[in-house]
């Protein structure tokens, strides 16, 4: 801030790279919460963005559950969309043409509720040439069928990691639920079944009851936590996984501003996902960017690559 | 479809529980259609977290001794004080800052007709009054407004001031007709049975309307409330069945994006109160 | 609120009993946010209270972690504390004299650095009849041996618990921790292995980084989430032991008021801890009985008995 | 100690990004002691959520024109904005509500002396006012008074009213001498050695007089800050290492209820900078 003078320095570079894929800058929507782009595409250049990532994509159409939905609660939301998407085959009819407008990569969220879906899903992405990447998830806790077997248990998702490696043409990115007891087992599991990179966290499991009516204010009775109330374990749970494994980490969870994508980039995450806070102010992300930069100026920081794991232990 | 960090022009209570706030948004007047909504960041901080839902009551242009100002166009909401946010609301004032986004949704399906109902429920009013402005070009429109008392009742002498004739009932007789306002529409659309029918209001309201319109196939138009996270059709928190909808074919429509005005006919009646049981303020309005 | 005219009609009756414990309202501090009682006995009568839950307690004195101990989040705290308490001794000598002037139960948080301190601990708690019950916490997640490794795996767990409740010649409630894939199989494990009560949850594994000096916030790294952020991961493990286990559950976890007071009890929790609440408002407790209080008015119910578990599934 | 919910009377920038808050506290003035602290909760939300620990500056009664008033004493904090909290703070305005807790902690040990020398390291000196007002009844006080520029040197004339011989000293020579505060302090010890010393300020200035003082046996006492939740001894968070301390035989003191003034030799200096070098402001005073 009492920098001014500084910022004449020439621009520091953001640019980072996860398995290949060459990132402008380290911030991207988290899956779910940015639709297919269009829905924000009124509000900036969807190129400002790291990388574009969609709403989980399925086979088929997804109905997703009952409403309510989402209820909200101190400083996060529950949600229980239960994975309601329109199915690859309408993502590559109506939602692709608008993507390709854009340069900034398309990563493909995905799930599927067997392991054939998972394997016939990994083919089916690795057609698709404006996919830039894929990720898998295992992670969500409201589809019973959509991964929470997977999600947390380190066989059973190595067994679908591995089998999604074998038919997927393009780097693949295995995001992680935190609802297990250490997510380092998990992490490593997936590492070991071929993963390129490891996103997490995917929303804790919660609850919320309306007390007058004395129900729960989700149809699904629980949802996902997400936003900032998470974001002290997506932390902890990132710092860990970049401690066991060598793959990249994307950092997700509770991120708002500029400060709180640093705490996951500083104990090493390689890039950031940007959820809740989409809905909190739809320009959240271009916003972090310009952070990032006044950050890297302020730090005298040429380069962001330097500040990523660059945690100093006591 | 924008995102404003703008101001407020003023905030004051209309009845007990209801207020009318007046923002300056500069763009509204030709953006806005009847029927849309805006969200509104009651906090810069992040408690609430979420944005929330207004109907958009009108848009105009500041007077003349008004100016100076960055800009002249306004946007009014009409809210009720229901919880967290909305107490918030309440407690601004002129001058204070607020993120404003909008204008969002689908507005009303503006049809000519020579009969027009407006049916409002509370503070289900709100997003009829540009729709009465503009329908008042085109026929006669009459506005049934019910609610549980007088309080509930607002602006009512400004749609009278558009030439709309207005219908007043109460649950408890306070104000006008004592009883529900679909008593009165039922009356209406026996002596009008070619009218066209807009409501807005709480869920059991709503579905009596329907019902009274679908008998009669009378076309209704309903605007819909429900719990919205973003506002703009990315987080699918807002659904409500479309007609036809099965699991294995589902047709959700985003209240948001699709609504919050609808068809009568493009909605699975049915399965609508489930979900909306709980948006309703907590003391159970009907 | 608009039923002032109600409000002259008969108190309603706020005791709860569990395992043999007669509490004369379901309103209790959370084990190491309320010291020792005479730290907020200033502010209300302690009396007032159902139960008093004193800092964990160990045979020896501990010196607990290195400062900063406790960072803010948003709507939630990290801590490390580290489990520092004066032991057990200097508990009897300097503190129990003044918990002796109330009547409210006393119940004393403990825990062990060994399987054989678990013990001791137990047969010495038994020695003291101004102790009600015992609290046995095997989920602090700051300290290493006291309690990690007992905390996360059911067998460990029952074998503490069953050693516990050997030596132990009261009511013994267990505390669980919620940084585990599964709580109903530790719940189970424990009810099994001999608890009368279960406790949950204790703190979320957290991290907070100052991204101006790159540094941990907390000189253990690592510390406990407490706070409202974490509410809506409580009340879901309180739902899923309910469902799980016969014995009693007492629900803790971001309580601030008597609203989410009652999201516990609706989902079936016989009585709640307030934690960090009563840093944010020492009067946080007495209010919250207040509340309870006007909500049975409210809802037009005699007995708070009637609220708890009364939960409405669609 | 009391819990209050109270009325601001009065919240003025003192100069840049330094406050002063004048808050009714009834029950304050005669409760109070030289060093204490006070918590106020900055906002009726969650929002920050802890309570923020602020030196006592002052107790008064208001003169009597504001008769009317539910109480007439007050409390006053001088304040630094750092981050979320007293951001929120200085917002606050004469009228608006805010819930203190307090009077907190350990005051300084107050001796008669011929020679009492004060020093305050920019909003370190909060808690020497209320001492040099009891100290100047006894002996010559002395207020050493550093900062980095003449935007830390605050309410200089109100010490010297009370008849205290003020010496500023700033970094860059804005105000006063250009040196530290410990080189002052120096010269005086050199020249006063019997004197007692009272210190409060940044780690790095408390450790530099504290080894002033230790070389030449002056008695010395500091007033601390540290990282609190309760501010009451309950959560054990802020502690600070005593003499002795081992990790066996652990010996901790809470600043919050032990301190938050110390005589030096109750302390291990050794390891008090690591737990409190996260305690400064985020541009890193010294
Ligand atoms: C399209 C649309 C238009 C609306 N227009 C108006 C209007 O013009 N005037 C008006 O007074 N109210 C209107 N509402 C309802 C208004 O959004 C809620 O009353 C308001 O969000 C309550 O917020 P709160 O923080 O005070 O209540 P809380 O109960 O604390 O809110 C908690 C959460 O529930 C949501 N919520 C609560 N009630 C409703 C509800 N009825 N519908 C949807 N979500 C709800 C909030 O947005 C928030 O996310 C509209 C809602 C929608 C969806
Ligand atoms: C006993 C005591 C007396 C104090 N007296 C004064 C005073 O008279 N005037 C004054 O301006 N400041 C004083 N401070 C420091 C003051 O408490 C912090 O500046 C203030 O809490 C910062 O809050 P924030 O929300 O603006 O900053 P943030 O950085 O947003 O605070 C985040 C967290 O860190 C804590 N924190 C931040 N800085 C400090 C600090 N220096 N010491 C302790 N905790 C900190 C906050 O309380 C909060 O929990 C005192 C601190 C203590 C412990
Ligand atoms: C409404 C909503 C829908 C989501 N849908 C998905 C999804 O389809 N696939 C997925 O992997 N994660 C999904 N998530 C999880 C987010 O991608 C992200 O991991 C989580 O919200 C935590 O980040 P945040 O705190 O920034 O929101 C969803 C989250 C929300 C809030
Ligand atoms: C400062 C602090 C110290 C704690 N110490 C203990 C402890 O000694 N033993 C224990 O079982 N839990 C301890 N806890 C956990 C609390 O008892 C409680 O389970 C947790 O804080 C969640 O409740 P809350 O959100 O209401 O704070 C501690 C929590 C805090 C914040
Ligand atoms: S509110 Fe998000 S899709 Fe409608
Ligand atoms: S602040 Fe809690 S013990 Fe000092």
């Amino acid at each position: 801030m009492n920098d001014r003078n500084r910022e004449n320095s020439k621009q520091p570079s953001l640019a980072v790279e996860i398995a290949g894929l060459r990132l402008k800058n380290p911030v991207m929507p988290a899956s779910g919460t940015f639709g297919y782009g269009q829905e924000y595409a009124p509000f900036f250049d969807l190129d400002e963005l790291g990388a574009i990532v969609t709403k989980g994509l399925s086979l088929n159409p997804k109905a997703g559950n009952p409403t309510p939905r989402i209820a909200e609660t101190t400083s996060g939301m529950l949600n229980a969309i239960g994975l309601q998407n329109v199915g690859v085959e309408a993502f590559i009819r109506d939602k692709m043409p608008f993507l390709r407008q854009y340069r900034t990569p398309v990563i493909a969220n995905f799930f599927g509720n067997s392991l054939e879906e998972y394997g016939e899903m990994a083919r089916r992405l690795s057609d698709l040439p404006e996919v830039a990447a894929a990720e898998l998830n295992i992670s969500c806790p409201n589809v019973k069928k959509g991964g929470i077997v997977f999600g947390t248990d380190p066989q059973a998702a190595a067994e679908v990691v591995s089998l999604v490696r074998r038919h997927l043409s393009k780097p693949l990115i295995v995001k992680l639920t935190p609802n297990v007891t250490d997510i380092t087992v998990m992490a490593r599991a997936v590492e070991e079944a071929g993963a390129d990179a490891i996103c997490c966290i995917n929303t804790l499991t919660g609850m919320a009851v309306d007390v007058r009516r004395r129900s729960l204010r989700l149809a699904n009775l629980t949802g996902g936590l997400s936003g900032p109330a998470i974001r002290p374990v997506a932390v902890r749970m990132v710092y860990q996984v970049v401690q066991a494994v060598k793959v990249p980490v994307i950092g997700v969870g509770g991120i708002t501003k500029a400060e709180d994508a640093l705490e996951f980039l500083i104990v090493g995450a390689r890039a950031v996902q940007v959820g809740t806070a989409n809905f909190v102010d739809p320009q959240a992300m271009p916003k972090i960017v310009a952070g990032l930069q006044q950050y890297c100026r302020e730090q005298r920081v040429d380069d962001i690559n330097d500040v990523i794991g660059s945690l100093q232990l006591p | 479809m924008h995102n404003y960090n703008t101001t407020i022009l003023s905030n004051q209570e209309l009845s007990p529980g209801y207020y009318r706030m007046r923002i300056l948004a500069p763009g509204f007047v030709a953006a806005s259609k009847p029927g849309q909504f805006l969200m509104i960041r009651v906090s810069g901080g992040l408690e609430p977290l979420l944005r929330r839902p207004f109907g958009i009551f009108r848009t105009g242009f500041l007077p003349a001794d008004c100016e100076g100002l960055p800009d002249k166009e306004y946007v009014e909401i009409l809210y009720k004080v229901i919880g967290s946010g909305t107490r918030i609301l309440k407690d601004l004032h002129q001058g204070d800052r607020v993120e404003l986004l909008g204008p969002l949704g689908n507005g009303f399906d503006v049809q000519p007709a020579a009969e027009q109902i407006l049916v409002g429920g509370g503070i289900g009013l709100v997003p009829l009054y540009m729709l009465a402005r503009q329908l008042v070009k085109t026929g006669n429109v009459r506005l049934l407004m019910g609610g549980r008392c007088r309080d509930d009742i607002l602006a009512v002498t400004e749609f009278e001031r558009l030439g709309v004739a207005t219908y007043v009932s109460t649950d408890d007789g306070s104000l006008g007709e004592e009883g529900l306002v679909t008593d009165v529409l039922q009356r209406k659309l026996d002596k009008f049975p070619q009218a066209m029918v807009y409501a807005c209001g709480p869920m059991p309201m709503l579905r009596a309307v329907h019902e009274l319109c679908d008998l009669r196939k009378v076309p209704l138009q309903v605007s819909l409330e429900a719990f919205m996270a973003c506002g703009v059709g990315a987080c699918l928190g807002c659904v409500v069945k479309g007609a036809g909808h099965t699991e294995s074919d589902p047709h959700y429509l985003c209240t948001c994006k699709e609504g919050p005005v609808f068809r009568a006919d493009q909605l699975e009646w049915d399965t609508l109160e489930a979900g909306h049981d709980e948006c309703g303020c907590e003391e159970g309005e009907a």
